[in-house]
Order: structure tokens, then sequence, then C-alpha cells
């Protein structure tokens, strides 16, 4: 007779079970579908640079205070200090290569933003705002990796906690960032 | 974009450009679906990646010269843009110089030097070539023919020629050809004194008299053109400048008009004189000699142009207005009595002049006082044919001309080009001469090279406005004059002394450097290298200070006499296609997608005929029709145009190439196939007196249209087809 | 239970004048429906199979294989141009919207009538519904330049900061079309749980799991049916709105456009008309099918079932002839110039043909025919009246979605629509997935509500109870 | 950015000016990476130009004449093509107040397009070519739209973000005629002029106050961002 | 629970069939009389017999209220799209006001209706424990031929006298089942 609670019970577990079954293969999905780390022609480590060594992001990514992208750096610019630097390592004789060849090294940028997307890193840049800010500690680690989750909820939420709700009227509409 | 700050800010950006280009391709863009991310291996210091470069230069797609910003991100030109300081087009553009990134990022573009047949050869080998050329031909048997652009090869190669000793080079194009320079300028020697093509000043003009020109088009300069129009409409508070045209068929320009007379062929001279005559009568005053020899009602009624008509222009033009024009061009110049007509139609002017009515004409001085090369007849075109059949033409360059389209089928250009020994094309596509060429050894196009243009028409001023390279070359091309140079200095001997450039740039930096001198210029510098940077900096040299004055216009004695017309049924109006003007730049696709601004039509070649005309020949829009003249037959489809006479059909030119390039190929059909031999006083080609018979061919070739095809008749209304061809019936019913 | 007895030869006239008035009054014991019911469900005859496998490939190539090369190559494909953006897939969207009316007019409304005669053939409505509703469903899917984006109709939290836009009535058709595909799938099921119990009590092997699986354990217990009732109720009150506001809202998506020839109030009921129309008539056809190639169906649909269709029919086509009338002569009156120049074009112009052939089908046959009784009483009459019926109904939303965008206020941009290949291929197909599923569905699920025919045998029999007297059945309360 | 809360792009067109030579047609192509669709779409009708030369004839001959008007989006304030996109795709910008399309939003209902009733809006029928390297032209600023989406005239909003980001940067307003699309830039006669209405001194809000102006159907309540100048002509 | 027999014999289900409702409702009647409560009877039938006919007590289905809860969750649920969103997140179109009723009315009738029918077929399941998720439960195949099974639960000392009682008012066969009522 009193099998009702039981069945509400089983009830529970199947919508349970469903949802997580369904979170799992979200979750997969998400994972599947994020950013992952690509392999790079040269393996250039960001930590020795940076923390060791103290360079700026600057003073390879020159053009971010200027220009839209931040650029990569050229060959010369690796070449001018590696001509001393360990100059027998294998990263460098590969570097050495580019340099003889005249070609410009494949870098694979990790940071990429869609065709239909325009950001341009000036007045970003201009306004202060650091590297870290978008792209993480770059400088701690070994690899740059991309920042995962870097979306449009992402940029929208920056946009309104930086700036007046006036200006957020600028800044959030479309056309900001979808020409 | 701020223009004028680029330009001030750019100064140094731009000095260096001769060795920078170099590096500026490897660039990125974030376009990643398109473009490959590359660092650079060497960053010049002018691009940052992201950030426009502007480079200025001067437009090639036809001769007028106007200036042109080239925005460049990365290495990549991008858009083109008007040099809002230039005096000739003040930052404006048409649709042929905004189209022009498509031909210098065209994929059927001649990607490096060949042979007949089409084997890649080496740079080396194709210099070579020219040098043996040079030295082992006898130098009058050396032959360079030249297009109309650009100045500084036409004169690079007259030196050269005169080294040699051989005849200077022929310069011709379509284009000059229906716009008959020469006869304009003969006729205007008689008028003003002064054997050019005047500039007419129709932006103070309170009335535009205009005889078949198609200013706003592609005449002579039609962006100077199309400002002064916009000036004279609604450039003066108050004062709204009236034109009217009068041509067979209504062009474009024809269509801006306010009163559109369509006169028959043949008749404008005499409509001219009658408009004089009335103009005369109306001041009271005695009409001078050549207008007093005609009777404006029997020269109306020839013309089929209504008198009242003209006696209100006459009298608006005496009596109300202050400033008034007449100008000749396009098919009233193309009879065997251009130059009378064209003397006859100028001659307005001066008996305007004697009704004290300002002179609105002037003369553009030449640049550097130095006048370009005047384009070449049609009747030294013919000599030339003659002297290739007869073997006297040992070698033949051929530079911005594509003579095999160009030139009528009937001249035999093919045929004698045949005969020539050593035939050299520096088309920068491959075009329909380039097969007949023994060597092809292309050309940048002119966003890569280096060069100059005398302005010619238009300008008030001196203007030399200089080209120079926006990227580096997509292919391997090399620019004519160099590899000229090149093979000069391999030439070596008296040669090499006269001509002594080591290249191009060198070439054109002692022709700009005698401005230097000048102190009236727009800028002034002491170092060679400064004034240099600003040439290239400001996209050439011209003055501060208008300098033209209006020409004192005569009237001449002037018998115009009767246009000659072919055996046919219709008159045939040959005119440069408003977009494509010659087709040159046929394999555009922008330009080949602008739709014609009288007809929509895109991509095809259309024959505009009267609908009374159609409805008695049975054609329907977009009927196929052969059209036969004596010299040869074409096909194309029907447009039935309200705005042309019932006795003339209009075919534009631009279209039926069988070469050039994926998108130029096989489409449409070539009108100068129709054209003949006649040639007027002035050795200019009498392509007006054509006369076709049309065929039906029973089928259908529809055109491509941005108009929908029912509906833009009359005020839009819709009539259903066979309700219109009813009507259609009753009207020729009631003439028969 | 109604055993047969045989009447005496008196009353034979009394009982056929009986069933001309309350059909099914020769009653057939439960066995012998259920007996006939499955026999008709387990007919998976040679024909049958060949014919299924038939529909599907044509399904498979015509509708999905175009549908997969039009998404891969780009919406060029259709016939579609400017000006006239929308084309054979919104005509056939609207059609078949209009076709799923059917199901829900003839079993809701007329269950809420409480009309008898409609028990045998609800299912089979029902089903249309459904079925024309998921074909339906498709359109806006398949005209979408970017069907895989199509998600973002729905609303979800997002990271883009970004809902649908409550605003558009094309969000209001998504809604509008989700509720009534759902509402009308569940208002199919709920009514066929008790016949898919009878069905797995009489079935053996892979049917019989189904059926286990499909009637949810039902066992017809007072508790069960007392719900059943109650909920069919419901749902036969509630889906009867849902359905006005689905076509309604498709007619908006015309009618709220600042587009003259769309731009009208008297939409909304035109819509509805016309989908009543053509869903009635599409009843008459599929029941036509239903009666001719499935066993025993002559005894559950009979000529007096096409008799009233008929008549509901006729009524209908005057409804939608008055709508008609309305929409055409007031804009006509009113003059404005592109108005006049939109019906000019209707009448005159390159789709006339099409506009003729509307008002052929619509207004002059059904009016010629359908007065007739003896005509309306033959089946195989009103399955030609219901494929010409929707065949004027088709070329009226031809002429609405495709006529009106041929004209507009710039006379320079004027056009007119020619559907492409793989536009009539796609709309062909859906034609063939609908009489798949169709198909299929006859042989898996009873297309007959038993049930409910059995409580028809008992509807008008009172029963006395103590000393009230109440109807035996919880449907005539 | 003081004065840039008020702005309000607005475009004149003189149609007394206009001769109909399509060079902003051309320009308006290659400044926004429109696709060239090729002879035989454009003669079914699938021209892709964001602005086009409306023409049409008057009169009989020889009296016929031969009206222009240049027609592209009118970036209307109420905008009739903006509610019924389901997905925002299309929508009014506060801070322009132009009407933009966001081409990455869209899912091609192709409603939009069907409302408008300047037939303003092109639609992607196909993915568009442009052969190697004829890519390299392509404008780094704008979206290369692919198959299946919606576009329209933008007003050249990629020239108004940078130079406001421009004058952002110096730290001054956005001066009269800095802006200017590519059609208005190309215009060899004059007859586009485009800026801020706002701005009482900007060129055309003087020219859009003309006995001249009008918007075209205006009566639809559109309330469209272009000012037409009617054209005159004098009779003979 | 059961009276007097409690704790010395388990009580069993026992179904009896009848084809026609009258029978069944005096079946009903006479198992009442020997005190077997209505909620020990169950009848399962093919077709909705009205529980008058089978004298069977009258109870008010619980499916409204779901529906009503149903639809009340979808008219929270439009609101809440349709003036949530645009609060949080406005986008202007149109010249239109940010909150514009008339569309409103739209989602809201759309949501609450769909809340309706979704809640209600729950609330049929629910309240019927369909589909089942225990074990057997008493049924009889020849229901779904037409036929009334009356089964009710009864101590096994009671049968006999059961048995006879509804032979007597026409069963036509009287077997112990296996299963619960639920």
């Amino acid at each position: 007779m009193s099998t009702a609670p039981s069945q509400l019970r089983k009830a529970v577990v199947n919508v349970v079970a469903f949802a997580v079954l369904g979170a799992l293969v979200l979750g997969a999905t998400w994972l599947y579908a994020s950013q992952r780390v690509p392999p790079q022609p040269l393996e250039f480590n960001h930590y020795v640079h940076v923390q060791q060594l103290g360079l700026s992001c600057l003073y390879c990514h020159s053009n971010a205070p200027r220009g839209q992208s931040a650029g990569l750096p050229q060959v010369n610019r690796c070449i001018a200090c590696h001509n001393q630097l360990e100059p027998k390592s294998p990263a460098t004789r590969a570097l050495q290569k580019y340099a003889e060849n005249g070609e410009a090294i494949p870098w694979v940028p990790v940071a990429i933003q869609p065709d239909f997307v325009y950001f341009s890193h000036a007045p970003h840049v201009q306004r202060g705002i650091s590297c870290q800010t978008c792209h993480g500690e770059v400088g701690q680690s070994t690899v740059a990796q991309p920042i995962k989750n870097q979306n449009m909820g992402w940029c929208l939420s920056c946009h309104k906690n930086m700036s007046t709700p006036e200006r957020f009227v600028q800044l959030s509409s479309c056309e900001a960032c979808h020409k | 974009m701020s223009r004028e700050g680029l330009t001030r800010r750019d100064v140094l950006k731009l000095a260096g450009v001769g060795g920078a280009v170099a590096a500026v391709l490897s660039g990125c863009g974030p376009m990643a679906k398109y473009v490959r991310r590359r660092p650079y291996v060497e960053q010049p210091e002018y691009a940052l990646p992201g950030k426009s470069v502007y480079f200025a230069t001067t437009c090639r797609e036809c001769p007028a010269g106007c200036g042109l910003v080239v925005r460049t991100v990365e290495g990549r030109a991008i858009k083109v843009e008007g040099n809002p300081n230039h005096p000739l087009n003040r930052g404006s553009t048409c649709a042929r110089a905004q189209a022009a990134l498509q031909g210098l990022y065209n994929p059927d573009r001649a990607r490096g030097p060949k042979v007949r047949g089409g084997k890649a050869i080496t740079w080396e080998e194709g210099i070579d070539a020219v040098a043996r050329a040079l030295q082992d031909t006898p130098p009058e048997g050396i032959v360079f023919l030249l297009g109309l652009a650009p100045d500084h090869l036409a004169e690079l190669v007259y030196e050269i020629t005169q080294a040699l000793g051989a005849p200077p080079p022929i310069r011709f194009g379509a284009l000059a050809m229906v716009e008959a320079r020469q006869t304009l300028a003969a006729a205007a020697e008689a008028v003003f004194g002064q054997k050019a093509v005047p500039t007419f000043d129709i932006a103070k003009a309170d009335l535009v008299i205009s005889f078949g020109a198609n200013f706003l088009e592609t005449w002579l300069s039609p962006v100077a053109y199309a400002k002064a129009y916009g000036a004279m409409r609604q450039g003066h508070p108050g004062r709204r400048g009236v034109f009217v045209q009068i041509e067979p068929r209504m062009s474009m320009t024809g269509a801006n008009a306010d009163l559109w007379l369509p006169a028959k062929p043949g008749t404008e001279g005499l409509v001219a004189l009658a408009l004089g005559r009335l103009m005369a009568e109306v001041a009271g005053v005695e009409a001078p000699e050549p207008f007093a020899q005609v009777d404006p009602a029997q020269v109306a009624q020839a013309a089929e142009v209504p008198l009242e008509k003209l006696e209100k222009v006459a009298r608006y033009a005496v009596q109300d207005v202050e400033r008034v024009v007449a100008l000749p061009g396009g098919v009233v110049l193309g009879y065997e009595n251009g130059v009378e007509v064209a003397q006859a139609i100028l001659a307005l002017n001066g008996l305007l002049e004697r009704l004290g009515k300002p002179s609105l004409v002037y003369f553009t001085p030449p640049a550097g006082g130095r006048e370009p090369l005047a384009p070449a007849t049609y009747k030294e075109l013919m000599d030339l044919v003659d002297r290739m059949n007869a073997g006297q033409v040992k070698a033949l360059f051929i530079h911005g001309v594509n003579p095999v389209y160009e030139f009528p089928k009937v001249l035999g250009f093919e045929e004698a080009l045949l005969k020539v020994p050593l035939v050299i094309s520096f088309a920068s596509f491959d075009d329909e001469t380039v097969p007949y060429a023994h060597y092809h050894l292309p050309d940048h196009t002119f966003l890569e090279s280096w060069g100059y243009q005398r302005v010619q028409v238009g300008a008030d001023r001196e203007v030399l406005s200089g080209f120079q390279p926006v990227v580096v070359p997509v292919f391997d091309t090399r620019a004519t004059a160099d590899v000229l140079l090149a093979a000069v200095q391999k030439v070596g001997g008296a040669l090499a002394e006269q001509v002594p450039y080591k290249n191009e740039v060198e070439f054109i930096q002692k022709q700009v450097a005698e401005f230097q001198k000048r102190n009236d210029g727009i800028y002034q510098a002491a170092h060679p290298k400064v004034f240099w940077a600003l040439f290239l900096q400001h996209g050439g040299w011209w003055t501060q200070e208008a300098t033209a004055t209006p020409a004192q216009a005569q009237v001449p004695t002037v018998q115009v006499g009767e246009a000659k017309f072919d055996r046919g049924e219709l008159h045939l109006v040959v005119f440069p296609h408003p977009i494509l003007a010659d087709g040159a730049s046929a394999n555009n696709p922008w330009l080949q997608e602008t739709p014609d601004p009288t007809t929509t039509v895109m991509w095809n070649t259309w024959v505009e005929v009267h609908p009374e005309t159609a409805a008695q020949m049975g054609l329907e829009n977009d009927d196929l029709v052969l059209i036969d003249s004596p010299y040869g037959a074409i096909f194309a489809s029907v447009y039935v145009y309200p705005g042309i006479r019932p006795d003339t059909i209009a075919i534009p030119m631009g279209q039926g190439h069988t070469a050039l390039g994926r998108w130029a190929k096989n489409r449409g059909a070539n009108p100068i196939d129709l054209l003949g031999f006649g040639v007027n006083g002035a050795g200019d080609a009498a392509f007006g007196q054509v006369r076709v018979t049309v065929r039906k061919m029973g089928r259908r070739q529809v055109l491509a249209r941005k108009e929908n095809t029912v509906g833009v008749y009359g005020d839009g209304r819709y009539q259903p087809v066979d309700k219109r061809k009813e009507e259609e019936e009753k009207v020729t019913s009631t003439q028969e | 239970m109604h055993s047969e007895t045989p009447l005496p030869a008196e009353l034979h006239g009394q009982v056929e004048e009986l069933r001309k008035e309350h059909l099914l009054i020769d009653v057939r014991p439960r066995e012998e429906m259920n007996r006939m019911v499955l026999e008709a469900m387990e007919d998976t005859s040679r024909e049958w199979k060949w014919a299924m496998a038939f529909l599907g490939l044509v399904t498979v190539v015509t509708l999905f294989g175009a549908w997969a090369y039009l998404m891969s190559t780009g919406m060029g494909l259709a016939g579609i141009r400017r000006p006239i953006f929308w084309g054979l897939f919104i005509v056939s969207f609207v059609f078949w919207i209009g076709i799923s009316h059917a199901g829900t007019f003839v079993s809701a409304i007329l269950r809420v009538f409480k009309a008898e005669f409609r028990r045998p053939f609800t299912r089979a409505a029902e089903l249309m519904t459904t079925f024309a509703l998921m074909g339906a469903g498709l359109y806006p899917l398949i005209h979408l330049g970017r069907t895989w984006r199509f998600y973002w109709m729905v609303p979800y939290p997002n990271q883009r900061w970004l809902w649908p836009n409550f605003r558009s009535p094309l969000v209001w058709d998504f809604f509008a079309i989700n509720t009534y595909l759902i509402g009308s799938t569940l208002y199919l099921y709920l009514p066929l749980i008790p016949d898919l119990a009878m069905a797995r009590d009489k079935s053996t092997g892979w049917r019989k799991k189904l059926y286990t699986i499909l009637s949810l354990g039902w066992r017809g217990t007072e508790e069960e049916w007392r719900h059943l009732t109650k909920a069919i109720q419901i749902f036969a009150w509630a889906i009867i709105p849902v359905m006005f506001s689905v076509h309604t809202i498709v007619s908006w998506d015309f009618a709220v456009a600042m587009k003259l020839g769309w731009h009208s109030t008297i939409f909304g009921p035109y819509f509805i008309t016309g989908a009543i129309l053509s869903g009635i008539a599409a009843v008459g056809s599929v029941l036509y099918l239903v009666r001719t190639t499935m066993k025993n169906m002559t005894y559950f649909i009979r000529p007096e079932h096409f008799d009233t269709l008929g008549k509901l029919l006729l009524i209908i086509s005057m409804g939608w002839t008055y709508f008609f009338f309305n929409e055409f002569i007031l804009e006509w009156y009113g003059g404005e110039h592109t108005v006049k120049e939109i019906i000019r074009f209707y009448t005159q112009g390159d789709i006339a043909p099409v506009w003729w052939l509307m008002v052929i089908c619509n207004i002059f046959i059904p009016w010629a025919v359908l007065w007739n009784r003896n005509w309306r009483r033959k089946p195989w009459v009103m399955f030609l009246m219901g494929l010409i019926v929707n065949v004027g109904m088709y070329a009226e939303r031809y002429v609405i979605v495709t006529g009106a965008l041929s004209r507009n206020r710039i006379p320079f941009d004027w056009g007119w629509y020619q559907p492409s290949l793989v536009e009539i291929s796609i709309a062909f197909g859906t034609f063939t997935l609908f009489l798949f599923m169709y198909g299929m569905a006859s042989r898996l699920i009873p297309l007959i509500p038993v049930w409910e025919v059995e409580e028809g045998h008992h509807a008008h029999s009172l029963r006395k109870v103590g000393k009230t007297v109440v109807p035996s059945v919880a449907d005539l309360e | 950015m003081a004065g840039e809360e008020h702005t309000k792009w607005v475009m004149v067109i003189d149609l007394d000016r206009c001769t109909g030579c399509n060079a902003c047609v051309t320009a308006c192509a290659m400044e926004n990476n429109v696709a060239f669709a090729g002879e035989e779409e454009n003669a079914y009708g699938r021209g892709m130009h964001w602005i086009r030369l409306v023409r049409y004839w008057e009169g009989e001959y020889p009296e016929v004449q031969m009206r222009t008007m240049p027609m592209m989006c009118q970036q209307c304030s109420n905008a009739p093509c903006e509610p019924v996109c389901p997905v925002f795709a299309t929508l009014h910008s506060e801070a322009e107040e132009l009407n933009i399309q966001v081409y990455n939003r869209c899912i091609g209902t192709r409603y939009c397009a069907n409302n408008c009733p300047y037939i303003a809006r092109t639609f992607n029928w196909f993915d568009y070519e442009w052969p190697e390297p004829m890519n390299y032209y392509l404008n780094p600023d704008v979206t290369v739209r692919r198959r299946g989406i919606m576009e329209k005239c933008t007003f050249c909003i990629q020239r108004i973000r940078r130079a406001q980001e421009e004058a952002r940067l110096e730290g001054r307003p956005v001066r009269d005629g800095e802006v200017q699309p590519a059609c208005a830039q190309a215009c060899p006669t004059d007859a586009i002029v485009f800026g801020n209405w706002q701005d009482p001194h900007s060129k055309v809000r003087q020219l859009a106050e003309s006995q001249r102006g009008f918007k075209f159907l205006e009566e639809l309540g559109t309330e469209p961002k272009v000012i037409y100048l009617s054209s005159q002509r004098h009779e003979f | 629970m059961y009276g007097g027999y409690q704790g010395r014999y388990e009580p069993k289900i026992y179904v009896a069939l009848f084809d026609d409702p009258e029978p069944a409702a005096r079946a009903v009647e006479v198992l009442r009389e020997i005190g077997i409560e209505d909620r020990l009877i169950q009848i399962q039938s093919g077709v909705p017999w009205k529980p008058e006919v089978l004298g069977r007590p009258i109870k008010a289905s619980a499916v409204p209220k779901y529906g009503m809860v149903g639809a009340g969750v979808g008219f929270l649920t439009s609101i809440a799209l349709y003036f949530g969103t645009p609060a949080l997140y406005p986008l202007r179109v149109g010249g239109f006001p940010l909150f514009t009723m008339p569309p409103a009315f739209v989602l809201i009738f759309e949501l609450t209706m769909l809340g309706l029918i979704v809640a209600s077929f729950l609330g049929v399941l629910f309240e019927s424990l369909l589909p089942p998720v225990v074990g057997k439960r008493v049924y009889h195949p020849e229901v779904s031929d037409g036929a009334i099974a009356v089964f009710f639960q009864a101590p096994a000392i009671l049968l006999d006298r059961v048995k006879e009682a509804l032979q007597q008012v026409g069963a036509s066969e009287i077997e112990p089942v296996e299963g619960s009522f639920v």
C-alpha cells in the first residue's frame, strides 16, 4: 500500500541521474570546444623572459599601445639579444635559421579574436589597463595559454565595471566591436 | 579619418618609401579567414600592425590624372580615396579609380615575363631581348605604341627614340579615339588660337550648352567636370546653372540636362549655327558670317528639333543669364566634318563674347611648360598599319594600349602584327595583344608604379601629378621604364650616354627637380631629397594659385557642310561605357557589377533601341540581335531605351574581350568592331558616320540589370506586358 | 456488454434512419472492434512496406538531401531574390500550420461541443495535427540563412548577455508553435494511452514491448480514468485558444509588417478561417486514404462522416470567402497607389494564374459541389475536394507571401518570384514526409480511438443509480 | 567626450547635384567588402549593392527625363526592420543613433528585408569568393560576411568609430567633415554630405534646413536620417 | 486495520469480472455490505464509467490544480522573460519603448497555456502514478475488451462469502490476483 514515497524517491533519483548525465555531456562538449594550447614553432619561455630577466611585455609586443594588435616580435628583435645569449642552444639555432633565411617565425597566435570582433589594443593600453588584466599572468607560465571564457560577457562585464553608465552606452553598443 | 592630419603627420613615413616597401607585404591583419598572420621579419618604422598608412598617388585608369590617396594597412592597399588637395579632383573619384584595387590584386594579371606560347623567362632574358631589339633593329624600324598614360614613360621613350633616331612614340587608345582630342585641338586652334584641348569652366556657368560631350562620364577629365557640374548646379547661392544637351542618344550627361535635344545625327553643327543666329537676333546684332548662313527654321526642321526650344535657349542665354559656355564632344566630332562642327560649336563662345559675355574657356597650362606628347590620330594609326604591312616595322613595343581589342577590326592591325618580326608587349594583363607578342614583359599596375602625369585638361593651373608605389609589386612584374633603361645600359655606347638614367626613379627625379626652382608651387624645399619627399607626400606638384586665364574666342569662318553616312538603316552611336570606359579595366569585377547609370545594366553589352523602333522591328528587352555594319557585325541584347532617337541605336564600348581575365573574357560584344575607315579633317576617326542594320535573332539573352523589368517606364505604373504591346501596336498603326 | 442481437425486420428502416443521425449505432462488441483496429494496425503488408520504403527514400532525398544541399551551399539555391525575401518555404510553412488546425478543430472543438460523430476519426485528425505541425516546424529552420544558429531564438541564459527579442513576431511564432506542438502532441497522446494499453494486452513480440512502454502501465482504474477524462477536458478547452493564437500569430508575421498587401487588420481571422478550411479539407482526403487502404475501416469511417465534413467545408469556405472579399474590396476601395498595384498584380500580373486558381479552388468548385448531399456522401468526391481546396489554399499562401512582396513603394525594385527546383523539392518532401509519418503511425498506433467509440456507444444510455438517473459515461456531463 | 553623447549622424543627398554616375556604388563596395555576385546572380536580382541608384524615366520621347536617387539604408530612427528581428541582429545603437546590423548575430530570417520600405537590405545568398590575391584589398575594419546573413549600409560605422577614437585620444571632439562615408568621399559632384546634426554649424545641418529638403517615404513615420534635397529643372 | 481479523489472516486481492456496469455496481454494494471498505475496492474498466453508475465514491480530480499551478508558473516565466531580460540588458529597436504591452500579451498567453497544458499532462501522470516504478500491480487484461474488473482486498476467511454474493450479482469468475492496487 504505502509505496508512494518510494515511488517519489525513485522519481527523484531518476531526475538527478538525468541531470548529472546531461551536465556531464554538456561539460565534455564545453571542454572540447574551449581553446587549448597550440604548439609553437619555437619553445619560447615567457617565465624566463618576463620573471627572470624582467623584460616588459611591450619590449616584444611593442605595438600594443599604438595599434590594433599587439604584434609579434620580429626575428631581429630576438636575434639582437640571442646573438650573445645562449647562442648555442637548439632553440636559438632554430631562431638563427629563421633570421638567416629572412623568414618570419610562424608563431601561432594564442589569444585569437574571431573574424567578426574588432578589438584594438591601443585604447585599452592607453587607458592604463595592464596586460595581465586580460591575458593573465603570462609571465608566470612557461607557455602562453589561452584565457578561458574570454567571451562577449567577459568583455561587457569589464566595460560595465570600468565605466560610467553614460559611457557604457557607447561601450556596450554592438558596433563598438562588431562592424 | 582625417585626411588633412595624415598628410602632415606622414611626411617622414612617406620619405623612405623607396627602400622600405620591400618588407611591407608580409604583414598581417585580423582577417584570419583570408590572410595568414605572420610577424614582420623587419617591421618598417611607419607600418604599425592595424594602423593605416596613406600614400598619395595618381590615377591612371584614364589619362586625366586625378590625385589619389590610397589607404594601406600592413602592406596591403585597402581603399582608394581622392586626394583632397589635388587641384583636379579635390578629393573625389570616379567608379574606375575606386575599383583600381581590383586591378592591382587581380588574379588574372600577368605574373612574370614570358615568351610567346607562355614559356616563362627570367627578366635578364627579357631585358636582353629588348636590348637586342634596340641595338640590332634599324632605328626607323622601331615603333613604340603607347597609351595616353603615363607621361613619364612617354617622355622617356621619346628621349630614347630621339637618341636612337627612331620615330617618336605613337600614343593612342580607344577612349582617345571617341574623344577626338586632335579634332578638338584643331577646332580650338581656329577659335582660340591655341592648338590644345580646351577646358570649359562650367563651374562658373549659368548656362551650359553641350553638343554631345559626355563630360560627366568619361570625357577628358570626368571627375573635374563632375566637380564643376556640382558647383554649377548648387555651388552659388541663389543661382542655379542650367544645362542643355544636344545629342542623338541620351547619355548619362544628357540625362542630367534641363533640356535634352535629340538632334538628327550630323546636324549638330547646323544647330549650333542656328542657335548662334537666334542669339544674335535676340541680342539685336547682326549675326556674324558663319551664323548668318543658316536659316534656323530650316535647321530645326532638318535636325528634328523644335525651333521654339532653340529660341528659348537663345533668349535665355542672351537675356536671362550672364555666363554661358558651349562645348563640343562625343559623337558630334565623329563625322568627316567633325572639325568644322567643332569650330561651329566653339564659335558660339566667340559670339557670346561679342555679346559681352565673359569667356568660360581656358587652357590648362602644361606642367613645367612642357606639353605632354599628343595622342596620335586615327590617320597616323592607319599609316602605322600600312608600314607594318609593308614590313617596315621591325620591332614594335606596345605599352598601355591593347590594339587588338581597341582598334577597329577593319584596320587589319592583327594581320599587320603578324608581319612584325619582333613584338614586345608590356601589358600588365594577358590581354588580346599578348598572344601576338614575342616577348611579354609585364609592367606593374599603376598602384605599384612610379611616374607622373602632366595634367592636360580640367585643371586651372600647372599640375604634375605624381605616382608612387603604394604596395610592393604583387607579382614578378617590372616597370617598363626600368626594363628599357636596363636595356639601354646593356646596349651602352652613345645611346647610354644620351639616356644616362640608372632607373626610372632617377629619370622622374630629374624631371621633378625642374620644379624645385619654382617658387609658385604649393611647397618649396632647398634639398632635392626633401623636395622629392614633398612631391611624393603631396602626390605631385602644382602651383599655389590658379594661373589659367580665360581664352579669347574668335568667330572663325566655318563651312559646316553635310556629314556623310554609310549605308544602313540606323545610325550607330558607339559611346564609352560610363563605368568601364574603353574596357581596359573590364576585368575588375566591381566595375562590371556597378550598374550603368542610365540602363542599370551590368556585366554585358546592350543595344539601346527606341521603343517605337523596337516595336516596329518586333524587338523586346533582352532580345538578341545581330548588328551589321559595312565593316563588321556583333551580337548584343536589346535594351528598349526611351532616351534615344528612333533612327539611332547606341552600343557601349568596354566589353567583348576575348582575353584579359575571367571576368572580362567572352562577355558582351565590342562595338569598335563595327567602326570603319573614315577620318575627319584633323585625322581623327569618323566613328559617327557608321550606319547599321539590326536583325532579330529569335533568341533572348537576359541582361543583368539593377532595375526590375517592369514598372520603370513612365511614372512607374505597372502595365502587363500584353497591354503594353497593345498600346505600342496602337502607336504604330496610327503612324501607318 | 452489448451483444449483436438480430433486429426485427420492421425495425431495419428505423435503424438506418438512426444511423444517419447518430453515427455508429450499429454497435459492435468491444472485442470485435479491438480486433478490427489491431488487424488494421498490424497489417504490414508487402504493399505497405514498399510504399513506406519508397516514401521514406523520397523524403530523405527530396527533403533532407535538398535541405543539406541548401544549408551547405547557401540560400541562393532557393528562387527568392530581392525584394521577395520569403518564398516557397514560408508558403509551405503557413500551409502546414493551416493543415495542423484540422486535428484540433475536429477533435477539440467537436469534443467541446459534444458532437458525437467525431469519435471514430478524432485520432486520425489529431495525428494530422501533430505531423503537419512537425512538417511546418521544419520550415522556419529550413528558411533560415544560418539554420545552425536557430537556438538563438530560444531564451536561455548565456554569456553574451543577449536574449531573444520578444518584440519580434518570429519569437512569438517560436513560442506559439512550440506551445501548439507540445499541446497537440500531448493531446494526441493522452486519449491514446488506453488504446495503447489495449494493444499491449493483445499483441506479442516487439509490439508488446513497445506498447508496454508507451501505455505507461495504464490499467483503466477509476483514478486513472478520472484524471484522464479531466485532463482531456482541460486540453480540449485549452488547445482551442492556442490553436487560434498560432495561426493568428502566423498571420501577424505578415500583418505587423510595414508592407502593403500584408499590413491588414483582417489577417488574423482570415488566416484562421483559411487554416480550418484547408485542415478540414485535408481531413477529408486523409480519411478517404485511411478508409480505402486500411482494413476494417469502412466500419469506422463512413459516408456520414464525409457528409458532415462536406457541410463543414462548405460553411468554412463561405466564411473564407467573406474574409477574402473583405480583404480585397477594402484595400482596393482605399485606393492607395501601391495597394492598387499589388491587387493589379494579383489579378492581372504574372501571379494571376495562381490567384485565379485560388479563387476557383476555394470558392467556385466547393460551392458548386458541396451543396449536393449525394456528392458529399461519396468518399472519393470528398477526397478530391480535399485536394482541390488544399491546392487553392496553397495558392492563397503563395499569393499572399510572394505576391505582396513583389510590389512595393519603389517601382524600381519591383520583382517577381519563381520557385527553384530545390525549393520545390523540399516542399514536395514535406508532403512525402507527412505521408510517411502518417503511414508509419497508422501501423504503430491504433488509428481509431476504440475506447472513445465504445464510450460513444454508451453515450446515450442513461443508467439508474439508486433513485437517480445519470449518464453512464463521463463525457456527457 | 563632450558632445559625443549627442551625435546624430545625418546624410544629405543633393539630388540636383547627383548625376547618377555610380561612383558611390563602387566606393561603397570597395570600402565595405561588398561581394560581387556575377552576371547570373545580378540578372536574377541578387546584386549585393548597399547603395543603388533608383532611376526613373519620366515623360515621353523627346521630352523624356531621367531621374536618379541614391538609395541606401536610411538609418531610420523608428526603423521597421529592427523590432521584427528575433535575435537583435539589427537594432538601434543608442550611442550613434544608427541602425546597426550585427552580422555574427544574424540567423538569416530575412524578415528585416521584407519589412524595409526602402528595400535597402541585401542578403548573402552564397559564400562569395575573392580569389587570391584579390582578398588582399579587403578592409580589415569590416567583417567579411558569410552566407546566410543580412547586410546593409552602415553609414561606414567603422569610419565613424575610427574618427571618434582618434579624436578621443587627441582629447577633442570630432570635427565636422572629419567623418565621411565612402560614398560621400567619392562623390564627384559633392552631392552627398555627411555630418552631425547636433552640431548647429555643421554643413549637413545647414544643407538639411534648405527648402528643398525632404525625407523619402517620410509619411511612414520611419524618421529616416537621410535627407534628400530635391532636384530642380529649368523648363525651356 | 481489518477489524477482528487483523493479524490472523493476510488479506489478498481478488478480482471479479463483469460485462455491464449494473452488476458491477451491485457487486460494489455487496462488497460494501460485507464490510470491505471502498478504499479496498478498485474497479478497472475499458471506458470511463461514471462513479455514480458504479456506485463508487465521487472524488474530484486534482488535475485542474496542477493545471493552475502550471499556468501560474508559465505566467511568471513569461513575465520574467518579457520584462526581466530587457530590464537587465536594454536594447532598443525601432523606436519602441523598452516594455511594449501588446507583444507582452502574446508571450504571456503562450507561456501560460504551455504551462497549463504541460502541467495538466504531468498531473495525470503524477496523480495516476504513471508510469509505474514499483512492482506488480493488479490488472486484468480483459479490461481492454470492455470488461469491468472489480478488485477487492479481502482476507481469505471472507472469500467464500464474498464469492457467493458476487456470483449472485453475476460475476463470471472470482480469482486471486498478484500485485498491489497502486
